[in-house]
């Protein structure tokens, strides 16, 4: 059951270069969001904004009702939506799609692997993991330093690891890289990220079991229009990444 | 009591709102958000012969007042969809419309003939004007003569009465409305999207995978109110009539130009809830403006004598 | 140092960017605003052979993302502009393009015969696309044969290169634009308006006297860019672009699609600064997405072979 | 010569139903504004609202360097500007058109005659005509007693008849009712309105000297496109609404 909802920003705050995070206070629905899921956001007034804008989960309060999501200004939606202050509501749809399965899997180490706007529903992630007692790594990756975000919220759940495509923060180079030169333990992967890196990390990752979550441009953002379509392993197969998705099997998939 | 109940062939419709074929697939995932029965009937999403992937993505790109589209006809087939779409939408008190598509005059009367072994569409849309897929689809479209031939054929084969949906894509819409008029149709649906594309440039490509893409939404809405207007002067069948309908008014500007029901496409991707709420707000808006029913909007913007619009 | 200039036939261009005609009149109002010396080129408003009062009011309409106008090519006649209007313009160190329009092969051909007596212009933009005229205009534009007519006439007319200005209310964009080009055409402009329409819910009739009028603003920008692209293709002569352009990336978004120059109509309502502050911000956007000159992005979105378009 | 200026939002009061005053501070140009000029205001973010919307002057305040607007919300772009607060800056152009010929006539006594949004600007124009010592007199018309503003500030250049179309308040009828119930004295007449009422003051008072200003849809608001030309009484003749006007002679155009 999706929810269309009226939400609150009852927070706003900027955490890196053209990073936003902001925290949306809504009703009883969001007890249910899991890692990994989204919400798809009317942006607009009028008709200038047609689309809504899926940005992932990134946290959830259920105490205080309250869901987080970061994102990066990159177009005329995000902008859009980075000019809306604390005390105005939001036109959401919540919460979208299929998160990591965790409660699924029976694992004892982690890893969690995020590039840029991917690394925002990692955190919740990791902080879920955590409360089921499952050590936690995570290797998260920046354009340069100035984009850098979170480091210190994953570091309270466990180690981390900063890479920057410059160098000027942490490893230089890719989160690849990084598993390269770090011996990590962990039964499971999760990523999330842009397709290259995505494509990267489950080939690299080939042999273990992980998954990885896929952005797609999307039109309804429920599963009805076919817009965001990924084909799967299967001939002829494919999946909505707004629906079935975004999170899939690594395997699963076909990047 | 404003009546919002609209009749056509093949459709009694206790009012005139439609979600448009391929922006609601087949009804499954918008009836999570809301009451189905709600609606006057569905349009569901284009059936072919076999079931197809469609083109690569990405497959949408957002334009001013606009999206493009290139979903490529993605679906499962008609046979599938027969068995595995239709039955849960016939749990609903909603007339549905099957879209028809194909790449040969044989195709579309294959899916045609396909669906007459079940009861659970009471009309065929005929999508003559597909923009999205290499074969077939437009050129039926775009063509008067192909385009008769495909009416004729098809309402042969059919069990239910056939729309005709044309493309706007023609530089004289009039006669393809009435080639296909001739040719049989029971009624129009009109319009779908103008072919259209977007440049990325960071990347330097055409944003869509496919190119090119199909332009709907509010921006495409005076092309839509125009070509309707023309066409009714033209033809006596009724038009179902669509092109960038996000609110009540737009709904009643439709009716104006001569359109007897009303599809909603994109607005649905920016307001998922937004045919029951056009429906809730439909009576208030009619009275408005004057008006006692539906039926009564039909066509009174024409009070005046065709003097021949842009090209007499 | 990023290099603006560019060159197409019988103009040498300062920067790529020029007025659309119609809407800039001819220069004067906008001359009150900023220096027109900072233009790329000025196209000026359509020219009949007498002197045209145009249709009744109200000729314009907002839409989304749009507007329609029905102006009815109001002007003050060939002999008049020449007169009165060009020599305003010829103080000025830009190009000017005269609109050539008519109701007849032989209307066309008097204006382009009566511009040949001034040394002032130097090209004409050969409008065979208006939709908002009665008689001639727009079925010019809508058959290959008669646009070819007129154009060849023209051409022979003409002591300037001739750029025949396209409709984009066609089936088929690429057989009028191979259509002139055979005909002898030096250039091409594309796209005029798309043909729409609004109506008025209160008086229940069309908005504008004309009833339909011509859309354009960023509404049309993906039919335009679509057209162009798919006519690069298929011509070896240069494209004016025009349709939607409001800022220095819809320019470079014109260039990447294949136009050699762009026009700018809609947007001076908007902003009457626009042109400037486009050709301003214009270098910085080329450099930004890597280009060191506007010649160096033409037809730069073509990077992979036609696949056909949405008509393979 | 019309400028572009941002000018900024210092006061703003709704004064009737649906009517709203606003003062904008702007620069030196507003020294040259006189009444019946208008000024053309971008009300839109973005695409949503593409044309510029005329707005005629109400007030000038030239120590202050402020002008008053009022306008009445029937639309989007009314709408849109009604959404504007104090402190925002609105994109104008100003002054645009030809006022009111006052420096060019001379008399004694003025009748001004105005109708619903028609009357603002003939408010700027009283407080000129009074300070050249000539004598007003205002007929104002609105649809109910809620839409009634300004009669105290017309009442105090000269003697204000209000007129309502149901009688709420004031007159009943039109303001061509009020001509043939009261008697008033005039030289000249100045009007605007919607067109119906000014084809009926200017019939009604086909034997007096007077200018009405006159409405039309816009598109570039400085005379270059030709959407708002009005036919005059010469054959084939017309003028630029935009630019010649919106004040003409009454005799000079055919409404
Ligand atoms: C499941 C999912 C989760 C996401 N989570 C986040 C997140 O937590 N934080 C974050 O900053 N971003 C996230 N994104 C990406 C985010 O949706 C885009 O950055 C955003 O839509 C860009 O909008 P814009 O108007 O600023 O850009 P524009 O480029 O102007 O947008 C134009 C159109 O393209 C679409 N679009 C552009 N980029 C993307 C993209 N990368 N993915 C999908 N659609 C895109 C837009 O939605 C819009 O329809 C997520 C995307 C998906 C699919
Ligand atoms: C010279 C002049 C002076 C004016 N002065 C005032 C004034 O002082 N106060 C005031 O309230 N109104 C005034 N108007 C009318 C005002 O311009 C319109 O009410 C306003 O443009 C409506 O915009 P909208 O978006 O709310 O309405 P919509 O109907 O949504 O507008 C759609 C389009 O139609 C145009 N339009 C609609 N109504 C009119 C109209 N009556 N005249 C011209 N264009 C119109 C709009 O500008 C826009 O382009 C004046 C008009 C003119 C021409
Ligand atoms: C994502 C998307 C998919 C569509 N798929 C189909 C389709 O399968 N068959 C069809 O006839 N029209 C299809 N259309 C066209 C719509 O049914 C409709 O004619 C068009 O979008 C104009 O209406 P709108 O502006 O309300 O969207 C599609 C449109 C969109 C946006
Ligand atoms: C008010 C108006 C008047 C126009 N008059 C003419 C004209 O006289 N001749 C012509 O060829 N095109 C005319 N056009 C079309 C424009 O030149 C241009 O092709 C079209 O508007 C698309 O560009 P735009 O979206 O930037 O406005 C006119 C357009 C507008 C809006
Ligand atoms: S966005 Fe519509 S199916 Fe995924
Ligand atoms: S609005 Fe353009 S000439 Fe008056």
């Amino acid at each position: 059951m999706i929810n269309k909802e009226w939400m609150t920003i009852v927070a706003k705050e900027q955490i890196a270069k053209d990073t936003i995070e902001m925290t949306l206070s809504g009703s009883a629905v969001i007890d249910t969001a899991e890692p990994g899921q989204f919400v798809h956001i009317n942006v607009g007034t009028n008709n200038t904004n047609l689309l809504r804008r899926p940005i992932s989960i990134a946290d959830v309060n259920k105490k205080e009702q309250t869901i987080t999501i970061i994102f990066k200004i990159i177009g005329t939606g995000t902008d859009q939506l980075s000019k809306y202050t604390v005390g105005q509501e939001l036109d959401v749809l919540v919460p979208c799609g299929q998160g990591y399965p965790i409660s699924k899997v029976t694992m004892k180490k982690a890893l969690v692997i995020g590039g840029g706007i991917g690394v925002p529903p990692l955190y919740y992630l990791a902080k879920q993991l955590q409360q089921k007692g499952i050590e936690v790594t995570a290797v998260i990756g920046f354009q340069s330093e100035e984009h850098v975000f979170y480091e210190s919220k994953f570091s309270e759940i466990g180690s981390c690891h900063v890479v920057t495509d410059d160098g000027s923060y942490g490893f230089k180079g890719y989160v690849t890289d990084v598993l390269d030169q770090v011996d990590i333990a962990y039964d499971y992967y999760f990523s999330c990220g842009p397709t290259g890196m995505l494509k990267a990390v489950s080939k690299k990752l080939e042999d273990k079991k992980g998954y990885i979550s896929i952005e797609q441009r999307m039109g309804c953002g429920i599963g009805a229009c076919y817009a965001c379509v990924v084909p799967t392993s299967e001939p002829n197969g494919f999946k909505k990444i707004c629906k079935d998705g975004p999170v899939f099997e690594a395997k699963e998939v076909v990047l | 009591m404003i009546d919002l109940t609209t009749t056509l062939p093949g459709l009694s419709l206790k009012n005139p709102i439609m979600p448009a074929s391929g922006c609601f697939g087949f009804g499954k995932e918008y009836s999570d958000v809301f009451d189905l029965n709600q609606l006057g009937a569905i349009i569901i999403k284009a059936a072919t012969k076999e079931g197809r992937y469609g083109n690569s993505t990405p497959r949408v790109a957002e334009t001013s007042a606009g999206m493009l589209n290139a979903i490529g006809l993605q679906n499962p087939g008609v046979e599938n969809i027969i068995d595995n779409e239709l039955p849960f939408l016939a749990k609903y008190d909603v007339p549905i419309i099957a879209n028809v598509a194909g790449s040969s005059v044989e195709e579309y009367v294959e899916v045609t003939k396909a669906f007459t072994r079940t009861t659970a569409i009471q009309a065929i849309e005929l999508n003559i004007s597909c923009p999205n897929v290499k074969e077939g689809g437009i050129q039926f479209g775009t063509d008067p003569g192909l385009a008769a031939e495909v009416t004729s054929q098809v309402k042969e084969a059919s069990h239910v009465p056939v729309y005709v949906k044309l493309s706007p894509n023609v530089s004289n819409i009039g006669v393809m409305a009435k080639a296909v008029e001739s040719a049989g149709a029971d009624g129009l649906s009109m319009i779908n999207t103008l072919t259209g594309m977007q440049i990325n440039l960071s990347s330097r490509k055409p944003l869509l995978a496919n190119k090119t893409g199909g332009l709907s939404g509010p921006a495409i809405k005076p092309v839509a109110i125009r070509m309707i207007y023309e066409v009714k002067q033209q033809v006596s069948i009724p038009i179902i009539g669509m092109g960038g309908v996000m609110t009540a008014e737009d709904v009643l500007e439709f009716l104006l130009a001569g359109a007897s029901a009303i599809a909603v496409g994109t607005a649905n991707f920016h307001n998922p809830l937004v045919c029951p709420e056009i429906i809730e707000a439909l009576p208030s808006v009619l009275k408005q403006y004057g008006f006692d029913s539906v039926e009564d909007a039909i066509g009174k913007g024409h009070e005046h004598a065709y003097t021949g619009l842009s090209r007499a």
